[in-house]
């Protein structure tokens, strides 16, 4: 199925909440859904016969500058096509729906995502630190992260 | 005699393993409760080798990051350095000559060799047999001789380039490539007989920690470890990039022969079996290698156009996917590196419940893990 | 389980004991299949394009930068002044080779291909400092203070060429002529400050 | 030892004066030390051809630093064990930590007393022979555990733990498996059971050919015993890649020394009994040592049974090397699924054979048939 394709089927399901497509530039092509609607939108993706999205490949984070979005990529081993989706999240307390019981893979990416930026996976099943140690100030991955100087009194 | 639990209380035993251990191939600590020797939750915790290379892919051009993928997954370095180059390489839209894309699938299969034989070798180690080990680390010692012919180094090979590879083969590398598949392929006979189907080996591996198809997919298992449940996806063949089209081979897929399909010994015996189509690849790729030059012309400032790709290739460990953001900078903007093993550990705490300690040493191995593709 | 499947597992376990103790068995009195190097007394042969430790041919360099930009680890530095004849003189080439990663990125930008991997690998020392190589034994402050005295000089008597020439010529542009001579070395030195 | 004594004090006049006890005492302790000694260099060498013979299966070379090639190399480890700081964790039990590795170390040299080196070469020819070396084997258990125990180590608690119930199974296949020997020979005494062995059959005499079930007995017998010595595919409290180095992994130094030494004195312990069991001992072929003079008689038998001895280590450190390693529940299987029930349908078999053959054996019958 191609990206415009699952697009219209996304906004015919689910209106308002798919923003937009991006394709130019774009491979695969993201649909950018509201960040509430994340769950719904996954859902449907895995369960709907003609699109079964049924492997999470990627979820990243990503800064870009005035939004954090996060990235999910798609991939259908039954219908082999792949699409992006793509949440875009205020700078302020990012958080959106956890898709840890749509996909159960998400679950290390969101805690790296949670990690590294900060942005919150609510209802996640364990949302911990994974990469940095448990008191580490601040989420490296951003843009605006200054350096810490010291780290318990070891310098970094 | 009836057991009087009440009478004599016992209590779980939460050991560490790691991150100084062994078989954890690695800095991966695991908290294991245990029951005596039977572990009721094992808990991985991955970071100790937390580098920031997505960081640092922010801070340095599209050229400078090549030699930090050689430390992305240290045993399949080329794996790593041609997935880079090829993630650039489709956001440039950079045409590549064929004669390098030639050569990097003779350094990626023979790479995927030198890494599935630590990964039996280490496997075997695990289950207590050293000899075998040694052979595998022997016959890699060989794939390091013809790597270090082509690009100079024996471990970090830093031999792709965005639009190509670094050096054409130097004369006599084909020869000694053949030499050693001549060399290779009987000693998997050899390997087979030794340990594969050694009665301890399978009894060790079969029937611990199955995994279903369904389940590989909803855990984004990929590689080795997905087509060890059964499922028959290669991103070689299903999604093909490179040159990969031209070559015959087949994809390797668990049958469960000793035990539930999706074991341990199936995820072992696609690697074993997958060198095996690896060697015909390089069989293929050297006798049909064309001439030509190796690097297309790239600017030495590369700028690449504003976008976003996602690229996948099959990495010894699975999907080494690299999603990457450019702003039109020299720089990228945002680099995200999915890799095999991370995905595989989240699915070790479902797997390892009930097993036994000497088992959670089975479980990873046969999900050959890595750490630093890991921690990253 | 059955007796049959039981007398079968036991078959099994020594049948293929035995294979395995039949292959380790040739390999424990086959001397041929040794195949440890004795490192120290032996050596392999080191393939021609070999990544070891670098070298500068300091002779051609031209202290054109490109390897310093070019490095991901930042593990070479150097200072340059522009010389009298306005090429650039390098006055110190250090490589910090307890960073260098043998990428052999910088090897490959070098125009005049004067940084080249040598077939060197072995190298041990105590302390940090001695992992930075110096392809330059001079200061470089003496370098920079010979290269402005000659780059003075040579501008003096540019100057003193000029002045007579102009002399000859016409009285009243001589003193326009003349540049200020001190001006591009400093100019050259900020340059180089910029890598490290 | 105080007949040994009494001989001596006849022999040699200067005795005379000294009391029995003395004289008894002294020999005693001469024994000891002349076995000690032996112990410590085969176990020693032991080590070395252990490391020999794994270079040489592995492509490798092995050690080849110290000395002509490399046959110091023990000297230096051991040399190197007794020098390196002997570090007792701290929140171990002090005493019992002390305690185990002497407890190990004993219990797998004691068994050396009745091993019969040659027709008159045995420190004490107990008529319990081999049941004294199934009781102090054992002690080597309680070492173990000890260890395990005091060393405050997950790790090494659960390698205290699997030994323990690695060699308590293992204990019972192994006995059944022997007794067969001396239902043939009809006496506890390794000295009896050996020279059950001779006669002009050759190697046909001994038992390992005697009948089918005593051929079968020899493998369960060696199979049972790797177990109880801690080899390689039944490793598991030591089991380095899964629980580090089980039992001994907080000992160093001379103590982590004594657990070697005593690995290796089990090694040998097993290959002497299977010699003398099985093997015909210290009876060389189709010639009867008992007739040579005594120290020729004895130097040849030495070197007979020495070289059936090696040749089973030998055997010990090839499968070592080839084998991987069981799980815990596997080898609790094999030993009490396999094991057990196959030696005693054998101890049954040679029981029903001896009964209905009146204790003669095949090639006793084919011999007797010729005349």
């Amino acid at each position: 199925m191609e990206a415009q394709a699952i697009f219209d089927t996304l906004q015919g399901k689910f209106g308002d909440a798919v923003v937009e497509l991006q394709g130019e530039g774009f491979s695969p092509a993201f649909v950018v859904v509201a960040p509430a609607a994340v769950k719904e939108v996954s859902r449907f993706l895995k369960e709907d016969p003609d699109l079964s999205f049924d492997s999470l490949m990627c979820l990243s984070g990503v800064d870009y500058k005035e939004k954090f979005a996060v990235a999910y990529h798609l991939h259908s081993l039954k219908h082999r096509h792949a699409i992006g989706l793509k949440a875009m999240l205020p700078r302020e307390n990012p958080s959106l729906p956890s898709v840890d019981d749509v996909w159960p893979a998400a679950n290390f990416h969101e805690r790296e995502a949670f990690d590294l930026f900060g942005i919150v996976f609510e209802g996640s099943k364990d949302l911990r630190r994974i990469l940095l140690p448990e008191d580490w100030e601040g989420h490296p991955l951003r843009k605006d992260y200054k350096y810490p100087d010291f780290y318990h009194g070891i310098k970094v | 005699m009836t057991a009087r639990t009440d009478a004599l209380p016992t209590q779980e035993m939460t050991i560490n393993m790691g991150p100084q251990h062994p078989s954890t191939h690695g800095v991966l600590r695991v908290i294991l409760t245990t029951d005596g020797e039977v572990v009721t939750r094992a808990v991985p915790d991955v970071g100790y080798l937390h580098r920031g290379l997505e960081k640092i892919g922010e801070r340095v051009t599209y050229a400078q990051f090549m030699p930090f993928t050689d430390r992305l997954d240290y045993l399949a370095a080329m794996n790593c350095n041609c997935a880079w180059a090829w993630a650039v390489e489709k956001l440039a839209k950079i045409e590549v000559p064929e004669r390098a894309e030639y050569l990097r699938v003779i350094v990626c299969e023979l790479n995927r060799i030198s890494s599935h034989l630590i990964a039996f070798g280490s496997y075997t180690a695990d289950m207590g047999a050293f000899t075998p080990f040694l052979y595998a680390i022997r016959e890699r010692e060989r794939v390091n001789d013809l790597f270090e012919m082509i690009c100079g180094n024996r471990l970090t090979y830093n031999y792709a380039r965005v639009g190509g590879v670094s050096g054409d083969a130097p004369p006599g590398f084909l020869e000694k490539t053949k030499e050693f598949l001549d060399y290779f392929e009987p000693k998997l006979d050899e390997y087979n007989n030794l340990i594969s189907y050694n009665k301890i080996f399978v009894h060790r591996l079969a029937n611990v920690a199955v995994i279903p198809a369904e389940e590989a997919v909803a855990y984004g298992l990929t590689g080795p470890n997905l087509r060890g449940s059964g499922v028959p996806f290669d991103l070689r063949k299903d999604e093909p990039y490179s040159v990969y089209p031209k070559f015959d081979f087949k994809v390797c897929v668990g049958t469960g022969e000793r035990g539930k399909l999706g074991d341990c010994f199936d995820r072992y015996m696609v690697r074993i079996n997958e060198m095996r189509e690896s060697v015909k690849i390089v069989r293929q790729a050297v006798a049909q290698i064309p001439d030509g030059p190796v690097l297309a012309k790239v600017p030495r400032v590369f700028k690449p156009p504003v976008g976003e790709v996602y690229f996948r290739s099959e990495c010894p460990r699975g999907e080494t996917g690299i999603y990457l953001i450019s702003d039109g900078s020299v720089n990228p903007y945002r680099l995200k590196i999915r890799t095999g093993s991370f995905v595989t550990m989240n699915l070790f705490e479902k797997v390892t419940r009930g097993l036994m300690i000497a088992d959670i040493v089975a479980v990873i191995g046969s999900f050959d893990i890595i750490l630093p593709e890991i921690d990253r | 389980m059955g007796l049959k499947e039981y007398m079968n597992d036991i078959v099994e376990a020594v049948v293929t004991t035995a294979k395995g103790m039949r292959i380790t068995a040739r390999y424990g009195v086959d001397p041929k299949e040794e195949v440890t190097l004795q490192y120290p007394e032996e050596r392999w042969e080191i393939p021609e394009g070999y990544r070891g430790f670098l070298h500068n041919d300091v002779k051609k360099c031209t202290a054109c930068t490109m390897c310093v930009k070019v490095c991901p680890v930042d593990c070479i530095s150097l200072e340059s002044v522009r010389g009298a004849d306005k090429k650039m003189v390098l006055a110190s080439y250090d490589i910090n080779i307890g960073r260098c990663m043998y990428c052999g990125l910088c090897v490959e930008v070098c125009p005049p291909k004067s940084l080249k991997h040598t077939s060197g690998y072995e190298m041990a020392s105590a302390a940090r400092g001695e992992l930075i190589l110096h392809f330059i034994a001079e200061d470089a402050a003496e370098i920079k203070a010979r290269v402005a005295r000659q780059v003075a000089e040579a501008a003096a008597k540019a100057a003193e060429a000029a002045k007579t020439a102009e002399a000859a010529k016409t009285a009243d542009l001589s003193a326009v002529a003349a540049k200020p001579p001190v001006v591009e070395p400093k100019a050259a030195k900020e340059e180089e400050k910029k890598p490290e | 030892m105080e007949a040994a004594a009494l001989s001596l004090m006849n022999a040699v006049p200067l005795l005379a004066g000294v009391p029995l006890w003395a004289v008894t005492l002294l020999l005693i302790v001469a024994a000891a030390a002349v076995i000690l000694v032996f112990a410590l260099t085969f176990e020693g060498v032991g080590s070395l051809v252990l490391r020999k013979v794994a270079g040489d299966i592995q492509a490798r070379i092995g050690p080849n630093r110290v000395g002509p090639n490399g046959i110091l190399q023990f000297l230096a480890d051991g040399v190197k064990l007794v020098l390196k700081e002997d570090i007792i964790p701290a929140n171990a039990d002090r005493l019992l930590f002390k305690l185990a590795p002497y407890f190990v170390f004993v219990g797998s040299f004691a068994a050396f007393v009745v091993v019969p080196f040659g027709v008159g070469l045995i420190a004490a020819d107990l008529n319990i022979g081999i049941y004294y070396v199934m009781a102090v084997t054992s002690l080597v258990v309680i070492g173990v555990l000890l260890a395990g125990w005091a060393s405050n180590n997950k790790w090494a608690l659960l390698g205290g733990m699997r030994a323990a119930a690695q060699i308590v199974s293992y204990e019972i296949p192994v006995g059944m498996a022997l007794i067969p020997a001396v239902l043939i020979a009809g006496s506890l005494s390794l000295q009896d059971i050996v020279r059950s062995q001779g006669g002009l059959l050759g190697i046909f005499g001994w038992n390992l050919f005697h009948n089918p079930f005593t051929f079968f007995s020899f493998f369960l017998y060696f199979t049972a015993a790797q177990a109880e010595t801690n080899q390689t595919p039944f490793d598991l409290p030591e089991a380095e890649s899964e629980l580090v180095s089980g039992y001994n992994v907080e000992y160093s130094g001379i103590r982590f020394g004594l657990f070697f030494l005593a690995e290796f004195g089990d090694m040998f312990i097993v290959a002497a009994l299977a010699t003398a069991c099985f093997l015909g001992g210290w009876n060389v072929p189709f010639f009867h040592v008992g007739t040579l003079p005594w120290i020729w008689g004895n130097l040849l038998s030495l070197g007979v049974f020495l070289a059936k001895a090696f040749t089973m280590v030998l055997i010990m450190m090839w499968v070592r090397w080839t084998l991987p390693r069981l799980r815990v529940d596997q080898l609790m299987r094999m030993s009490w699924k396999y094991l057990v029930p196959l030696t005693f349908v054998n101890l049954l078999g040679v029981s029903l054979w001896l009964l209905v053959f009146k204790g003669k054996g095949i090639p006793g019958m084919i011999a007797s048939l010729f005349g």
